[in-house]
């Protein structure tokens, strides 16, 4: 399943609430305000390492930039995808939960 | 593919419609059919013909026009929403006795109904909202 | 569209009600989906779990108490209402200040059933799992 | 006391515009002044004449418009955020080649200097949204 | 000065930002969703306790009972206001902050 | 009004940019504001930060990037950008990250000085504290 978190970890429980329900092998994309929790060095970064060693997960590149965060600060293993990569992962998934 | 999509929340104020055209762009492009937007909540507000952005910004009520004319995409929003939040075609204006109607191009009213048909006549269903 | 396909509809509801429209809101979907025989069930997440507590009183906010609503859903073949046991938890509730939300089963000749089912996160995401169309308001 | 009141949001979607104006009431009840509602962001929404909510719920342009005219609260919309949303009065209408407007009685439509000159003015600035 | 909160502490962060930077002796007023944060029982519930022994907190009655939340059920020195109390308290502190 | 009437504006900003409105049309009321004398200074305090991150581009979003805006406002004599340390350290983030907004001192012979003043939450409460007037958008 595709998970889609659009609210900043710092800010909201959307992000946490995602991890708490995902199932191990699910795809996670971070978009709109949910990419700043991509960078490293932040007070969640230790949870989206842990989540990776079952789950993926995926940061919408366009967003990123909006936000003056660039690529080469992302939490290694965390993959950029552009929107016809997002189009991609809701092919490739069989359901998709948008945690609003 | 057909991917169908849900949008909550209004123009401007929030990325929702941006980002959910963006997506229905990337996936036409990708060879992909998008055969229904829906339009609930503020999600309604997208559809006003009314808006008029500062010329440097973007008019997202006529980029989802464009996109349904050139797409054959099928802009619906939910009656009962638009109602509320005074979003109306003719019809509806005068069902309401109001003198002025708002609906753009391309978008037309209808019921939840065609929310639920949306999910099941879709391979995908993607919602993009607050 | 086949006509006989039956998908897993599952209404994901993570607000409280009134402080926000999209618990009033997810609900009306709620009530006319029912008529499209898919397979629906509601999950309540996190803040969620206010919408269906006991004794909601809106006279003092000039809204329209729409909980009372929730009781109908039986009446719609709407059964199944997922809640998440440490949602309430986190929020110093128990199952007792929700409201008692019942259906006639009629494969059961007619037995009056508790419609809310309290699960724990795990057995919750595994529901998720098979769900076919997830709506989030 | 003089209040002045900043409201962000829409109606119904959020309590915003309800909170603001239990609080206007409650303030004038208590032989407080509200001297301005400035509508801003969606909030701009609340001024729209073409609501048309089902009849057991609250009207809530129609609450704003009347406690306008019995207390004379200055409604103001800012003009920035009306256009990009599709809030306009006549003028605007013209001025910005649309055939219909739409802004509900007790309102009018102005600058964001009316929101500092709010702050300026009141005892204190009320500031309600999401 | 006057403190409002009007979003759920479980989602969002606005209680905990408004308890790091109001200071001793505010007045803090929990109303829309941010009132299902004043019971008893909650994981936040000891913050607020502290918080009590140099600020005061009040909750909006209307909203607490909005969501079924009944007064008995608050934490300990937690205040009911009606909307007329919301106005007093607004009056009697010299400015108001929202955390929106 | 009393003519001479000088108040204490403070703008609270603690929302990310192009996710919502906000902090552009948050940046549209300082711009007007400025032509009222008043004694403004904004704040950048959780998610906030993000409004004044260096490089940003917004070519793949369709939105107009506002954030060179932000070094305009030493032009309107808004000088006072006060940025929480704590929520920099907590994003991953440090002054470095943020741009070089500066103004013209005139009262030091025009000479160019930092606007952005990064303060601890301890030193923000103060500030914000002494303020008559919040605007949370």
């Amino acid at each position: 399943m595709l998970h889609t978190v659009n609210k900043s970890p710092f800010e909201r429980n959307s992000l946490d609430a995602c991890l708490g329900l995902a199932k191990a092998g699910s795809a996670i994309l971070l978009i709109e305000d949910g990419v700043v929790g991509a960078i490293k060095g932040t007070t969640i970064e230790s949870k989206l390492t842990e989540t990776m060693q079952s789950s993926k997960i995926y940061v919408l590149g366009p967003d990123l930039a909006a936000r003056g965060l660039s690529e080469d600060k992302l939490v290694d293993g965390i993959q950029v995808v552009d929107y016809g990569g997002f189009v991609d992962l809701a092919a490739e998934n069989t359901a998709v939960q948008s945690w609003l | 593919m057909k991917f169908g999509i849900l949008i909550n929340e209004g123009p401007y104020q929030h990325q929702a419609s941006d980002s959910a055209y963006l997506f229905a762009k990337a996936a036409i492009d990708k060879g992909h059919e998008v055969f229904r937007v829906f339009f609930y909540h503020d999600g309604v507000q997208n559809a006003t013909c009314l808006s008029s952005p500062p010329q440097d910004d973007r008019n997202i009520t006529a980029l989802w026009s464009e996109l349904a004319k050139e797409h054959n995409v099928d802009l619906v929003v939910c009656v009962a929403a638009a109602l509320r939040r005074g979003i109306l075609d003719e019809n509806e204006a005068k069902r309401n006795g109001k003198d002025a109607h708002n609906l753009a191009d391309g978008f037309r009213i209808s019921g939840l109904g065609q929310l639920i048909e949306a999910g099941i006549q879709s391979d995908r269903l993607m919602v993009f909202g607050d | 569209m086949s006509e006989g396909t039956i998908k897993k509809f599952m209404y994901v509801n993570r607000k409280p009600p009134y402080g926000t429209v999209y618990a009033l809101e997810s609900l009306e979907v709620v009530l006319i989906g029912a008529a499209f025989d898919q397979d629906v069930s509601l999950a309540f997440i996190g803040d969620g779990v206010y919408q269906i507590t006991k004794g909601q009183s809106t006279s003092d906010i000039g809204m329209k108490n729409f909980s009372p609503t929730y009781n109908a859903l039986g009446d719609y073949d709407i059964t199944k209402l997922y809640v998440e046991q440490e949602s309430l938890t986190e929020r110093g509730l128990s199952v007792d200040d929700l409201m008692d939300i019942v259906y006639e089963d009629e494969d059961d000749d007619w037995a009056e059933k508790p419609s809310i089912r309290v699960v724990s996160r795990a057995e919750l995401a595994d529901v998720i799992a098979g769900q076919d169309i997830l709506l989030n308001f």
